[in-house]
């Protein structure tokens, strides 16, 4: 086996400085009863180039972004993945490293966290972020359990515009939380205010998303006051991408801030894995859950960083953790750091004018088409609803005969969406695309 | 090393952005970002050597040997890095529709298998991200079993050993359950009166890893599974040393009900500076009907989602889960095949030959051979020469070792707790025996080196009460505080708390 | 310009350090007659994104062997790459660092080639390599340099069953270095020791192919010791993956060994960059052409590794040099010491034998097919030639419609064999494959 | 650190190979191998830290500013690295039929016409393996023309300046000709006088790098063409300088019949340690007959090889060159576009920039701005303190710098030959400036330190005399001598010639 290393040679020196005869004497701890006398029932080993082969047979059956074109987005998205990344990711030292626990070898490490960390709340608007969550379901409800503790209160409300998974991680997690659910329908593809605030009182948080699930423009700032109002913290849930353009949350009075962070530096990958970033103000940073790292000194006065604020976490704190996350998902954080990094602030803004202006080309050439928009008025980032004018999965089903994939069905999470389709444009469309889209829809739907 | 904030200049970029001849349209004006975010502005040149040199100041598998016990540290082959980068499997959209996903569909299905084979347990699900929140979904898992059967509000404790991960009982007050502590025995096993007393109606199950974080079967677990099963209480297996027993001992066939893998440590998903990672659970045909949705289910020779569980506990975590693990563990188990028996028992080997070699230098708190890691107490060079297991660790990195896991498990004084893992050459092994003992040496002979340790490394040791004292968790630009004017500590303090695991 | 670094305030500043108003007055020196005032004519610059979907679209229109079933070899090969080659060529250090001309910071590289001269050496049983020629082509050139210059003779010889590109390269270096070259045809597939002997009189050097270009053994030791009884240098061209099962070159009298690095650790690439390999006995270590790297120590007794035997080379030497070659081939070189540290002499071996018996396989059932050897009786390694019975070029055409390549039509260098194919079978291929090969020449050579 | 060899163990293996259920017959037992070659058996953990390793002690220019003159250490995109790893280049068979590499070829047949642009020359082949491979292509042209044109016999003369790259004249020799070397005037530009005298009707060409190895364009390259041209002789251009000019002055526009390009260098090819490169040549209208076969011809929207050229030299190298290196190089110049100009106009402002930072410390030969790139001698550091520049180079390793071409050109005793490249940042040219003007305050201060320099890599200076004098250039197993046990060297002795370009 090539990932082992010991010769037979090897294994029986070993054998005889323990003092044993086979290596089955080493296992003759385990009671006979739950010793597993069979041979596991698994298919055949696979040399390496056989294991490529039918990984390639398996790949081959799936339609990804390179075999049609594709306009899914609805909380994981096509944007452009720099060659750095890989680049970077795929050096060994970061690929094969673990949690940072003695920092003197593990400085580069613990400095990428800390610049990870700072991009966040630079994007955020935020004083404190982890080194990452699971994704952006799960942040939902590690949100929840900062809220919980912070304000001691029972209840979250969340917007019904909120991501649907994000709602439904979050209804998962509240009842060991202790934690009632509440949703907020929405009011023509966005939250009202006056509706929130009602829901607001008593609450321990309020989630909305920008831009939410429907590609739509909140009104943050008005949600954000609304939960002030009612003593409730404001999370917004947010799209790294969209921060160029949109406001930061720590601008508009939000206490946290969320959001899956796949569509900076990560590849769709069938959903996983990516990296879940959570950011609050500086009110909340001995409550946030998992590896904070911080910056100190050696004896010599040279600059280092730890892992810190540990008296948090699970191993120090056990029953009284602010969460039980050990393993994260750093190295998607990186990729995340490292695009951004090529990005930098003026390719953000570039980045996020792109994918604007093709959902507003898409727009205009859909309903020239006849294809009106689900939430007229509404303002949009890079995604949007349109209604397509029959059930929408068939739609779907008969675009992609054509090799296109005109977008995520909304009726499958909204009752009544029936024929709504959620659109997403990234930079990686075109204009031409945008008009093959137009012409697969005419033809499927018309 | 300036961080990158600090080598920034405006104008400079590093990327190259298609620029569609597309109007602009405005954003609402209340919604429109004020400041532009301080990311950082690189050139492109700068930024491949940034991270480079970064990651030169990181020590990974392929940098060296990395015994954190209870990590499982083993090698990651390449071949998995090249298969997860297949665009059938990097570029698919979550969302596709799922006879444009069937290869992946089929790859899930076909992981589930093996893990359920190995676990000796009939369902899986892949949905948990890590370990830890295996567990979480696990003690879910039990809630809703026990509300099932009108036992909810009774059913409120779960028993964990003084031995387990802090993640256990973390788990336990996130699912709304309180812990009830158990005792370990003289021998290492999990103490059965002290258990006994302890069972009883409230209890709804136990959390046990095993073996245990000690490296030790537990001996009794038949006796264990007995009372847990007798008093109506469920069984979790905390997986995370199942790459002691793969193939000769099923959690399954050992009593348990539910059982978490950590697939980053048994089947080798690179560890990548703290995760990604995976957590799937298997269990029992009674709690199948509580699982997490999707279901991943084969019709045929088709492949397909069933979200129709009615009484699953419902997402925890989007989509079906972190899927590039999946691609790397099912590489790496197909790899192995029906031999994957051999990972485990090198893995034992390797473990018992590094034991042998060092439990007359240090102090084995228990007297068994071990499974595939074990714990060793440096309790007396601390008492003989003020050396404690931290000391032992700063200087494993003057002789290019990764520390083991220390100060844990906390019923160890002075632990260090040591995990070869089977990847690893005897050559590996006999020289990092070599530096242990000769840190034995050193320590009487000269335990300032020790003390000052490391001395190889680009910083010394850092101070963590000051960092957490001061809490500078970002770059503040303009207003960056300058921690070198208040002054360098005499002594960095820093914490004799878990370092690992 | 994101591969530049310097901010417009840069750019002032260095001009007011040099002391010139702008750019432009740097370039001064260049009389006004010959500055170029136009715009260079080029297509706009793409961003990185268009890049990659531009070279997507060029390289979706090539047939490759993930896409096409291919049993083409006749000197590239469909030899499984493994994963590690990739992981390491990746890595930073190695890809951007040139010529180790200072060793203290270049041990790494230099240790490389040693390992890499070791490996070669191992497998032609060789006392010498270089670091690397540029193909397997070239160093056939070079190896006539080092012919004539220690015999002083004026004549090569060359075995018509030579790879027909190394023979052209032969002949176009030929005159250059004032020899004439003579061919040696083939009889039944093989090359006839005694005509070979006959031909050797008075050559500086004679080149054969072990297997040969149809895939043919040659009777390596009677004709290195025909070249030798006329006192020519018998070289010997072969290919490293053979070398598990085949007599080491050095091992039958050979003065020197050459070779196509490809097939080991190399990818097609449509013909580039690959690494040649020449190694000789100590005889010849003074004539070298190129790098080579010895052992050698610090004053601390530390081992290291330089650049030696510089006196060969053209810096030194310059128009007395042993070649004129500078830049070469290191990192395919590099990549195939880690295939060949991958496999290791038992691995070696067994892609031999896979090779061996897929195409003893293959001539069976093709021949159980109709399709006859065009050598019948010569024993083969991974390739041989077998009559489809009418132009192979047709047949080609027709067997790709089926989405199989079927082979190389040897009609293109060998007249005479209008309806021979070469066929090559690598450990990637299946039976099932070569089954399916079969089918398709039964249908359309039928 | 050990050889892989030293660390092989009989029975371990790296690979996993299929083994097809079919008879393995047998080879004739002459031709079968006696002995299985002694290659490493070492497991797959163990490969990759081997390799991990051996990366980690060779320096990039990912690691840090390489100014190694005369050969363009710019930085190497990896957008380029990723194209041409797509499985329709990467896995493309060079004898596919051409309709089933039309991309392929449609690449090169591109990379040819913006080449023909930038040279300001018709005709393209890309077949040359490097810059030396194209040098001899260029002269085997030269040949063919004279012979064609019947002088063949008389014309045996190449020009070659005394400033020129070794290459050069050994290119010469290998193409058939004699080498007639000319002077460098004051001014760093060729000799006027020296070339009219030496220029006749025995002359067939001139091979020129211009700007020149002194970083200098010639003043006096029109009239240099007119006295070639005048003579009936060729002119040559060596463009492993090219950088300086690209849309700035076109080789063909000065007067130059052959040109070469170093893809490795302009167009940033990675160096990989060595190679590989691209040297494809353009040439005048007069001398396309001529060029390597296959030529890449477009036929409307079709392209195909041509290999129906009578008067072709031949072929110089396998197929179509090395088209990974094609498929990088116009990836490059693609992300530019016709702003091609910035980089080379970038290139001189940064060695302008160091060359005004250091022109008073150390000296300049010929008192110019330069081009890309410029010498300086480091006389005076010898002469007043002893300090050669293979000295100044070791010691700018503590610096973490990789050392400048030293010694050479050979017309500029203790040269130190910089060529910064357009890609890096002020800052880095800054921080180099400094550690160069610190290296002559130490070795007025402290010379030991720069004469034991480098203090901070894995070997101290290597003894090359030993090296050359032993002749170990492979690894001998049982038979290896031990050079230690034969005496370490009490002053390691390293040729002062060229190291570098
Ligand atoms: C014994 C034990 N249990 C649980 C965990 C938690 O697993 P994870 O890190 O995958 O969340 C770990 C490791 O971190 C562990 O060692
Ligand atoms: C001036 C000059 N000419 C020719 C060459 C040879 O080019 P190559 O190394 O590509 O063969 C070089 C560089 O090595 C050079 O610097």
């Amino acid at each position: 086996m090539s990932f082992l290393s010991l010769t037979e040679r090897d294994r029986e020196e070993m054998l005889a400085a323990i003092g044993v005869e086979s290596v089955d004497d080493l296992f003759a701890q385990i009671p006979e009863g739950v010793r597993y006398r069979g041979r596991l029932d698994l298919e055949p080993a696979l040399s390496e180039p056989e294991l490529v082969a039918h990984l390639e047979e398996l790949a081959s059956r799936n339609a990804h972004s390179g075999s049609e074109l594709s306009f899914l987005g609805a909380g994981i998205y096509d944007h452009y993945v720099p060659a750095v990344v890989d680049a970077i990711l795929s050096r060994g030292e970061f690929l094969t490293a673990y949690t940072p626990y003695q920092p003197e070898l593990s400085q580069g490490v613990l400095q990428a966290i800390f610049e990870y960390q700072t991009a966040i709340c630079e994007l955020t608007g935020m004083d404190v972020s982890n080194a990452s969550g699971y994704d952006g379901t799960t942040v939902a409800a590690d949100a929840c359990y900062v809220a919980k503790h912070a304000t001691g209160r029972t209840k979250v409300v969340l917007a019904e515009t909120l991501n649907p998974q994000v709602r439904q991680v979050v209804k998962t997690y509240a009842p060991g939380f202790g934690l009632d659910v509440v949703e907020v329908p929405h009011e023509g593809g966005v939250t009202d205010p006056d509706r929130l605030a009602a829901a607001a009182q008593d609450a321990a948080a309020v989630f909305f998303q920008q831009p939410n699930f429907f590609g739509c423009l909140e009104p943050a700032p008005d949600l954000a006051a609304a939960a002030n109002e009612a003593g409730a913290l404001p999370v917004a849930h947010v799209d790294p991408i969209s921060l160029g353009l949109l406001e930061a949350p720590g601008r508009y009075g939000c206490a946290l801030a969320i959001g899956e962070g796949q569509s900076a530096g990560n590849y769709q990958s069938y959903g996983g894995p990516h990296y879940g970033f959570i950011a609050a103000r500086s009110d909340y940073i001995r409550r946030m859950p998992g590896r904070i790292v911080g910056e100190t000194l050696d004896a010599a006065g040279k600059r280092g960083y730890v892992l810190t604020l540990q008296t948090r976490e699970q191993h120090i704190r056990r029953e009284k953790a602010t969460s039980n996350i050990t393993t994260n998902q750093t190295l998607l954080a990186l990729a995340g750091l490292v695009h951004l990094s090529w990005l930098g602030p003026q390719g953000l803004r570039e980045v996020g004018e792109t994918c604007l202006a093709l959902a507003e080309y898409a727009k205009g050439r859909l309903s020239d088409a006849g294809f009106e928009p689900m939430f007229p008025g509404q303002a949009t980032f890079k995604e949007f609803a349109v209604r397509v004018g029959r059930p929408a999965d068939g739609v779907v089903r008969a675009a992609r005969e054509h090799g296109v994939h005109p977008g995520y069905p909304l009726r499958r999470d909204y009752a009544g969406l029936e024929d709504a389709l959620l659109v997403c444009l990234t930079e990686k469309r075109t204009q031409a695309e945008v008009d093959r889209l137009v012409e697969v829809l005419a033809e499927v739907a018309a | 090393m300036k961080l990158i904030y600090e080598q920034s200049k405006t104008g400079r970029r590093a990327s190259a952005l298609p620029h569609p001849d597309l109007p602009v349209p405005d954003l609402p004006a209340e919604l429109r970002r004020a400041e532009p975010p301080r990311l950082p502005e690189v050139s492109q040149p700068e930024l491949v050597r940034h991270f480079t040199k970064l990651a030169t100041r990181t020590f990974g598998i392929d940098t060296g040997f990395y015994p954190l016990g209870s990590c499982t540290m083993k090698h990651n082959p390449r071949v998995n890095e090249r298969v997860v980068a297949l665009p059938g499997f990097r570029d698919l959209h979550p969302l596709q529709e799922e006879d444009g996903a069937q290869g992946a569909l089929e790859l899930m299905w076909r992981l589930q298998e093996i893990l359920a084979e190995v676990a000796g347990l009939p369902a899986v699900s892949l949905q948990p991200a890590a370990g830890s929140q295996g567990e979480l979904t696990g003690l879910m898992l039990m809630r809703a079993y026990f509300a099932d059967r009108g036992e909810g509000d009774t059913r409120r404790k779960v028993v964990i050993p003084d031995t387990a991960h802090g993640t256990n009982p973390a788990s336990v007050t996130m699912a709304g359950y309180e812990v009830t502590k158990v005792e370990t025995d003289a021998r290492g096993n999990l103490d059965l009166d002290d258990l006994r007393a302890k069972v009883d109606a409230e209890t709804a199950g136990l959390m046990l890893t095993n073996p245990s974080t000690l490296g030790l079967f537990d001996e009794g677990i038949e006796e264990v599974a007995a009372i847990f099963h007798g008093a109506g209480a469920l069984l979790y297996y905390d997986g995370a040393n199942l790459n002691a027993v793969c193939g000769i001992s099923r959690p399954g066939d050992m009593g348990f009900d539910i059982v978490h893998f950590n697939l980053h440590k048994t089947f080798s998903q690179p560890h990548g500076g703290g995760g990604p990672g995976g957590g799937p659970i298997a269990v029992r045909e009674a709690l199948e009907p509580f699982m997490p949705v999707p279901a991943v289910v084969r019709d045929g020779d088709r492949f397909r989602l069933d979200y129709d569980r009615p009484q699953s506990i419902g997402k925890v975590r989007g989509f079906c889960g972190p899927f590039g693990v999946f691609v790397r563990s099912y590489a790496y188990i197909r790899s192995y095949g029906p031999a994957l028996r051999e990972m485990s028992e090198v893995a034992v080997l390797n473990a018992n030959y590094v034991l042998a070699r060092l439990r007359d230098a240090y102090e084995l708190p228990y007297d068994r051979l071990c499974m595939h890691e074990f714990v060793l107490s440096a309790r007396r060079l601390k008492r003989e020469h003020g050396i404690t297991a931290l000391d032992v660790a700063k200087r494993l990195m003057d002789y290019d070792f990764h520390p083991p896991t220390i100060y844990f498990p906390l019923v160890v004084p002075e632990a260090l707790m040591i995990e070869p893992t089977e990847t690893e050459p005897k050559e590996t092994l006999d020289e990092f025996v070599e530096a242990m003992l000769a840190i034995v040496h050193e320590a009487a002979e000269e335990p300032e080196v020790i003390k000052e340790a490391p001395h190889s490394r680009p910083v010394g040791r850092l101070d963590e009460v000051l960092a957490a004292k001061r809490a500078v968790v970002k770059y503040g630009f303009e207003q960056h505080p300058d921690l070198r004017a208040e002054g360098a500590p005499a002594e960095p303090r820093q914490l004799e708390a878990q370092k690992g695991a």
